[in-house]
């Protein structure tokens, strides 16, 4: 009888359970959004645009050769606030809006310009939004860039996170995702820096092919945008930040001071280590670095240990120049970008309540003292560089 | 009352470790209470010997009247005031898996299943509720020893496949504040521990290997603190402090961020297969104790014809106990879960011990 | 502590099995009678139409003949051999041979037949008809001679096509109870080794024996065994599945907790390890008690090939086993409730390929799955030929058709596959995992994972609350034995496995150490 | 309208359940345990009732709650 009982009861709970499949969905009643931009209209309003994918697009174009028609599409609408925005956009898609396959957030300058906590923080707080999603800033408007096209991948979406993804291999742009900017929203002292988007068109070919491109950096002071730093003053941030991981470091060719030759960087760490005299913070930034001889222009022999020593020379003062402009600047600014509140918080844990309270006027008066270790190792496949001489002995133009 | 049934110790551990393990796991409430700040790793290695402090008077009980469950010998001590004790023992763990079961829809209806309505989730769970129960307790201690490679293993891949991601540098400075408010947060720790209660019940299931009873108490409580540190040092390492304390549901946040090689990604279905599984288990454990504390108080032999009819008060209990998420949050926060816990964890044990020993009862066994 | 537990547990039953086992339900037995006509009423009497039955009536002796008649049924004795064996010698007899009781003589100094046994009662005379035995009847004397000539069409010894192997004894059980205790014996020179015969049902009196290894198998076990079959009260046993029935533990659980076999040699691994095995007349599959959950994963090539292979497909049977239970509910669970789970490119590609599809994905699902068990059932009863020619217009149907109509999505397709596939790897859970699937399927629909997390647990619970004669059925694996997982997790070679499962006997000692081979210290050269 | 279809299913219910758990209590005279389940089923349905109909079920957690709040 109970074993009955036990098979009755649950036959019945779920007979009566059978129209309750709430949260169920099917994958084409679903406009898969790829990337969202938000912008602040005129009128106060969020303006959002969503790159939905089209997946009959994308089926068509495996069997038959890749036609004319776009795998997105992107859709705009307008709210009082950013979730609102987005629900007003089924008003013009005829699936619900799904959000956890977004991989790109694009926020205008002049949405920065007033802060973007309120708008990130459906981001973080809804569970179908994911915090790995890459963070963008553009100069232009953020519809812009959702709109925009791209030559290598269908989806352009896919193209600008792959665009974050190898922003390692210049180190010229940071690599910024939402969990990075929420870590340093929900701490005190932090400031943050995301990269720049901007969409390039050449004159002198096709107007209608345009491209985009990572391009500067974006500081906000907590939330709020303050300015763009340019590609040096962005590597001077990473390499504090020890998120150099590859590029070139250009240096002027010893022994031929007019062409440049560039260092290849292999492996780049850093440390920061702070120092409490007197009263007054001064910042150790020891950086190391091991690179090789990545291409070198102006013929002269470099394999020979005074011009390795040089370049070694050359790098440090090169290193040294960028994360000085970057901190003065950012000293300038206010923005503690380099973290350097919790190095001190860790080093010294009695000042740092006395040190907190006025972390801003603390940051401005730090001093810094940068120790580059560079070490060159080795140079490619070339000992000496291949160019034809002329009788004289001359390098060919 | 209690059930013939042999629980291996291996078992007992497993059932209260992953019963304890899965709500702190999911909603960290290590953070709200003392001390607050990056060292709160530390006082979860404090809560072991809170947790064994707090256990002491259990012990003794048991070791007094070693067949005996909690509301048993309440009664063998206080007569008709021991049912007074057991009723409130009973509308303890009422209260306590009602909460359970309020924060495990909480946590479905937030983070996985947003639309589907919490009636729904609970009538889901409690067919399977009332079948694990009805075939008793052996079954709930193996089903906990089926879970334990699942639940541990779970717990530290989500470590190994965070490490990447983690600062180790947020643990410094090393403690911060006083030792005193790091011991006070490992006490709070031990304090929300209504599994010492269990494992009052259960001690007795042990039988034939009584001698290991000591053991029992101090691994259960040493994994606790043992997945408690992977967890902490996990959510820390990856969120940071500021980030975790402002968080839900750190851990899940936690979890979702692994990514290796945009190859191993999204794999919060482990932490999801966890939190319902031993979610599941902790149901079952806390609908065990209080069907063996019902058919006690009114006095009959097999617990198994009141199952379902306790289940149909259980799910508007439920629904009922708490009425949104920050009233959850509150009674969550340090000291409200802590000061209720006190009575059933320290005033009526150490009341009864008192008892027993002015009166001599049970001392033939010692 | 496992073996206490079996301990604990059959402890009852011991005390009950100490009385004498399966008493003759049937009532009193009529004695033969001394009169020869008599008797031969009796037996026409008990086969009222048995057109098959041969009475031959002869006198032994000529000076002073004794009367004498032979029953059997034809087609169950061996002609040859009755005619030489049992007719001849007595036909020629001569007089003054017949000193003394006629029987007693007939039995120790004419009969050339190995197996002869003097019967008082009407009910055995009936029963050895019955079983194709030659029953003697004499004059004067009250009792009657079984003579065991047995001899009817039999299949021979054939590799079984069930449990086809590359490596191992090709040679399966039959149809004959004998010659199937027989192949055992071949395998288990041991006296230890206890055969012990029963009939069960009323109509077939089919006999049966339970065999085990005394010393290694619990007796507890043995006792248990003997006393489910002695319950069985029914009509018929026609194959040892009635017996599994009857004998089960769990009868509705979903579950087997009594194995089977059609090989010798698995048989007697499963006797070796402390198993008890029912051969049943009349079948050639041999059943196995207790069962356990791990045995569905372990194969006897494993046990023939060596260990690294033979450990990895352990591995695959599991996967293989969770993919065919689980897979497709995940499936619908993912696409349809928890699409974030997915990588990027795998969701576009099944979205895309999803595009456009009619059905939900769960009637999707089903509709898959019920035509793929459809197309096994077909496939399987039907002749060779045409099976086949229903698996390739059904993949090509299933596989190439519905997708291009755009009647379900290519992904589905793939899982049935997938599905179907795993579920051969492990045979003895075919059932189980099909129903498991579809429940699951369901669960699935309701709530996504949450459903089939809850399902697995609801299995698990189920599959930890089971026993298969006193052992927990997921042993060793719950509860844990550690070296128990020595032929479970992995398969140690042979010289590293020292001791035999102890959940299944107490003897657990197979070999004293581990006999690592190596090669000789001083090489001869 | 729908309160009315949620008691009706509340009944269906419950009439299923005490078929299902009461005959069989009747039937092995179980009379403690018949008594307990009863009203318990009694209480469930009363409390499942109230919870239909939107009347908030007095909480003494609550109750509990605020004594401790206003004592720290």
């Amino acid at each position: 009888m109970r074993r009955k009982i036990t098979l009755i009861i649950p036959t019945i709970l779920l007979l009566l359970l059978l129209p309750g499949c709430w949260n169920r969905r099917e994958l084409n009643t679903m406009a898969i959004v790829e990337a969202v931009g938000v912008d602040r209209a005129n009128d106060g309003q969020i303006v959002v645009s969503l790159q939905i994918l089209k997946p009959s697009a994308i089926k068509s174009s495996t069997s038959e050769k890749a036609s004319g028609t776009k795998s997105v599409w992107v859709v705009t609408s307008k709210g009082e606030t950013v979730f609102d925005a987005i629900r007003n956009a089924s008003l013009q898609t005829d699936r619900k809006a799904y959000f956890s396959h977004n991989t790109v957030y694009v926020l205008s300058e002049e949405l920065a310009r007033n802060g973007i906590s309120d708008e990130l923080d459906l981001f973080s707080r809804d569970s179908e939004f994911r915090k790995l999603t890459y963070v963008f800033i553009t100069r232009r408007k953020a519809e812009d860039i959702i709109r925009s096209d791209y030559e290598q991948e269908k989806i352009p979406a896919q193209a600008i996170e792959k665009l974050a993804k190898v922003t390692y291999a210049a180190s010229k742009v940071p690599k910024v995702q939402l969990i990075d900017l929420l870590k340093n929203f929900a701490s005190k002292t932090n400031d943050s820096i995301v990269p720049g988007i901007d969409i390039i068109q050449e004159d002198n070919k096709n107007p209608n092919e345009e491209s985009l491109k990572l391009d500067g950096t974006a500081i906000l002071k907590r939330d709020r945008m303050v300015g763009w730093f340019n590609e040096k003053e962005t590597r001077g941030v990473l390499w504090v930040l020890g998120k150099v991981k590859s590029g070139i470091i250009d240096i002027a060719t010893p022994g031929n001071e007019s062409k440049k030759s560039g260092i290849e960087i292999i492996r780049a760490d850093s440390n920061v280590v702070p120092e409490l005299v007197d009263g007054n913070l001064i910042m150790t930034i020891n950086v190391r670095l091991d690179g090789n001889l990545g291409e070198e222009m102006g013929s002269s022999d470099l394999v020979k240990p005074e011009s390795f020593d040089e370049i070694e020379k050359q790098i440090d003062t090169d290193i040294k120049e960028e994360i000085s402009s970057a901190v003065s600047k950012a000293q300038n600014w206010d923005v503690d970008i380099f973290k350097f509140a919790p190095d001190v918080h860790r080093k010294y844990p009695r000042e740092w309540p006395e040190l907190e309270r006025n972390w801003r006027e603390e940051f401005r008066k730090i001093q810094i003292n940068i120790i580059v270790d560079a070490k060159l190792h080795w140079s490619g496949y070339l000992k000496k560089p291949v160019q034809p001489k002329n009788t004289e002995g001359e390098v060919a133009q | 009352m209690l059930e013939n049934a042999k629980i291996t110790p291996k078992q007992l551990i497993f059932l209260v470790a992953i019963s304890r393990l899965v709500v702190s796991i999911t909603f960290f409430p290590v953070f709200t209470g003392p001390p607050g700040n990056q060292d709160v790793w530390i006082s979860e290695i404090f809560s072991l010997p809170a947790s064994l402090l707090l256990t002491v008077p259990f012990y003794l009980l048991w070791k007094r009247f070693p067949d005996q469950s909690l509301f048993e010998y309440a009664e063998t001590l206080l007569g008709k005031a021991g049912k007074a004790v057991s009723l409130l023992y009973v509308l303890y763990f009422c209260h306590g898996l009602s909460l359970f079961l309020y924060e495990w829809s909480a946590f479905l209806t937030t983070a996985v299943m947003p639309e589907t309505p919490v009636l729904f989730i609970l009538l889901f769970l409690f067919p399977f509720c009332a079948y694990a129960v009805l075939k008793g307790i052996e079954v709930i201690s193996r089903f906990a020893e089926f879970l334990a490679p699942i639940v541990f293993g779970g717990i530290l891949v989500i470590f190994l496949l965070l490490a990447k991601d983690m600062d180790f540098n947020v643990f410094m400075p090393f403690m911060e504040k006083n030792i005193i408010s790091i011991g006070m947060g490992g006490f709070a720790i031990a304090l929300k521990t209504s599994e010492i209660v269990v494992l009052a019940m259960l001690l007795p299931h042990l039988k034939s290997e009584k001698e290991k009873a000591k053991l029992v108490l101090i691994s259960s409580y040493s994994l606790i603190a043992l997945l408690w540190l992977i967890t902490t040092v996990t959510v820390l390492a990856t969120l940071g402090l500021d980030l975790a304390k402002m968080l839900q549901f750190p851990y899940f946040s936690a979890v979702r961020l692994v990514n290796i090689g945009d190859f191993i990604e999204r794999i919060e279905s482990i932490h999801l297969s966890i939190w319902i599984l031993s979610g599941y288990l902790k149901a079952i454990l806390y609908l065990y104790v209080i069907l063996i504390g019902l058919s006690h108080l009114v006095g009959i032999k097999d617990y198994r014809p009141l199952v379902i009819s306790t289940l149909t008060i259980l799910l508007p209990i439920c629904l009922s106990v708490q009425s949104n998420i920050s009233d959850l949050n509150d009674f969550l926060s340090y000291p409200i879960s802590v000061w209720i816990n006190i009575i059933f964890i320290i005033v009526i044990p150490y009341l009864l011990l008192a008892i027993a020993f002015f009166r001599k009862q049970g001392e033939k066994n010692i | 502590m496992l073996t206490k537990i079996i301990r604990k547990s059959t402890r009852k039953k011991r005390r009950q099995s100490s009385e004498p086992l399966c008493q003759n339900p049937s009532g009193n037995p009529t004695t033969l009678s001394k009169k020869l006509e008599d008797n031969r009423q009796a037996i026409l009497n008990t086969f009222p139409k048995a057109d098959d039955l041969v009475i031959r009536e002869f006198t032994i002796g000529s000076e002073a003949p004794v009367q004498a008649f032979a029953v059997m049924i034809f087609g169950l004795f061996n002609e040859d051999s009755v005619n030489e064996n049992l007719f001849k010698p007595l036909l020629s007899v001569h007089n003054n041979q017949l000193t003394g009781s006629t029987l007693e003589i007939i039995k120790e100094s004419i009969l050339s037949v190995s197996s002869v046994q003097e019967v008082q009662t009407l009910e055995d005379t009936v029963t050895g008809i019955l079983s194709g035995d030659t029953v003697l009847f004499i004059d004067g004397a009250d009792r009657a001679l079984i003579a065991s000539i047995r001899g009817f069409a039999a299949r021979s010894v054939e590799e079984p096509s069930t449990e086809s192997v590359i490596r191992g004894p090709r040679e399966g059980f039959v149809e004959s109870l004998g010659t199937n205790i027989s192949l055992i014996r071949r395998k288990i020179k041991n006296p230890n080794l206890m055969v012990e015969k029963m009939t069960v049902g009323r109509q077939t009196k089919t006999s049966l024996a339970i065999v085990h290894i005394q010393g290694i198998a619990n007796d507890e076990v043995v006792q248990e065994v003997k006393k489910r079959i002695c319950r069985i009260e029914t009509d018929s046993v026609l194959e040892s599945g009635y017996i599994e029935s009857f004998i089960e533990d769990a009868p509705y659980s979903l579950f087997p907790t009594v194995g089977n076999s059609e090989k010798p040699d698995i048989v007697s691994a499963k006797l070796l390890e402390g198993r008890v095995a029912i051969l049943t007349d009349g079948t050639p599959l041999v059943l196995t008690v207790p069962y356990l959950f791990i045995e569905a994963f372990q194969n006897s090539e494993d046990y023939y090939s060596r260990p690294y292979l033979a450990t990895f497909i352990r591995w695959l049977r599991w996967l293989a086993f969770f993919i065919s239970t689980f897979v497709p509910a995940l499936y619908v669970a993912i696409t349809t409730y928890h699409q974030e789970l997915l990588p990027t490119s795998l969701l576009i590609s099944i979205a895309s390929a999803n595009e456009g599809s009619p059905f939900p994905t769960i009637v999707e699902a089903l509709l898959m799955q019920i035509a793929y068990e459809i197309l096994r059932e077909a496939g399987l009863r039907l002749p060779k030929a045409v099976g086949q020619a229903v698996s390739i217009v059904g993949a090509l149907v299933i596989g190439e058709a519905a997708v291009s109509a755009g009647l379900v999505g290519a992904p589905m397709v793939v899982v049935v596959a997938l599905t179907g596939i795993s579920s051969f790897v492990v045979p003895a859970f075919t059932d189980v995992t099909t129903i498991a699937r579809f429940v699951l399927l369901i669960l699935s629909s309701f709530s996504g994972l949450y459903g089939v997390m809850l399902g697995f647990a609801g299995f698990v619970i189920h599959q930890l609350s089971l026993r298969s004669f006193g052992v927990p059925y997921m042993s060793p694996l719950v509860p844990l034995n550690g070296s128990g997982l020595n032929d479970v997790i992995i398969r140690k070679p042979w010289w590293a496995m020292t001791s035999r499962p102890h959940s299944l006997s107490r003897n657990t000692t197979r070999q004293v150490d581990s006999l690592a081979p190596s090669p000789p210290e001083n090489p001869g050269n | 309208m729908k309160v009315f279809l949620y008691i009706l299913v509340l009944i269906l219910i419950f009439t299923l359940l005490s078929l299902s758990q009461i005959p069989p209590l009747i039937k092995n005279r179980q009379r403690k345990e018949l008594i307990l389940v009863i009203s318990l089923l009694s209480i469930g349905f009363i409390l499942n009732f109230l919870l239909i109909i939107g009347i908030k079920l007095p909480n003494p957690i609550k109750i509990l709650t605020t004594v401790i709040h206003s004592l720290l």
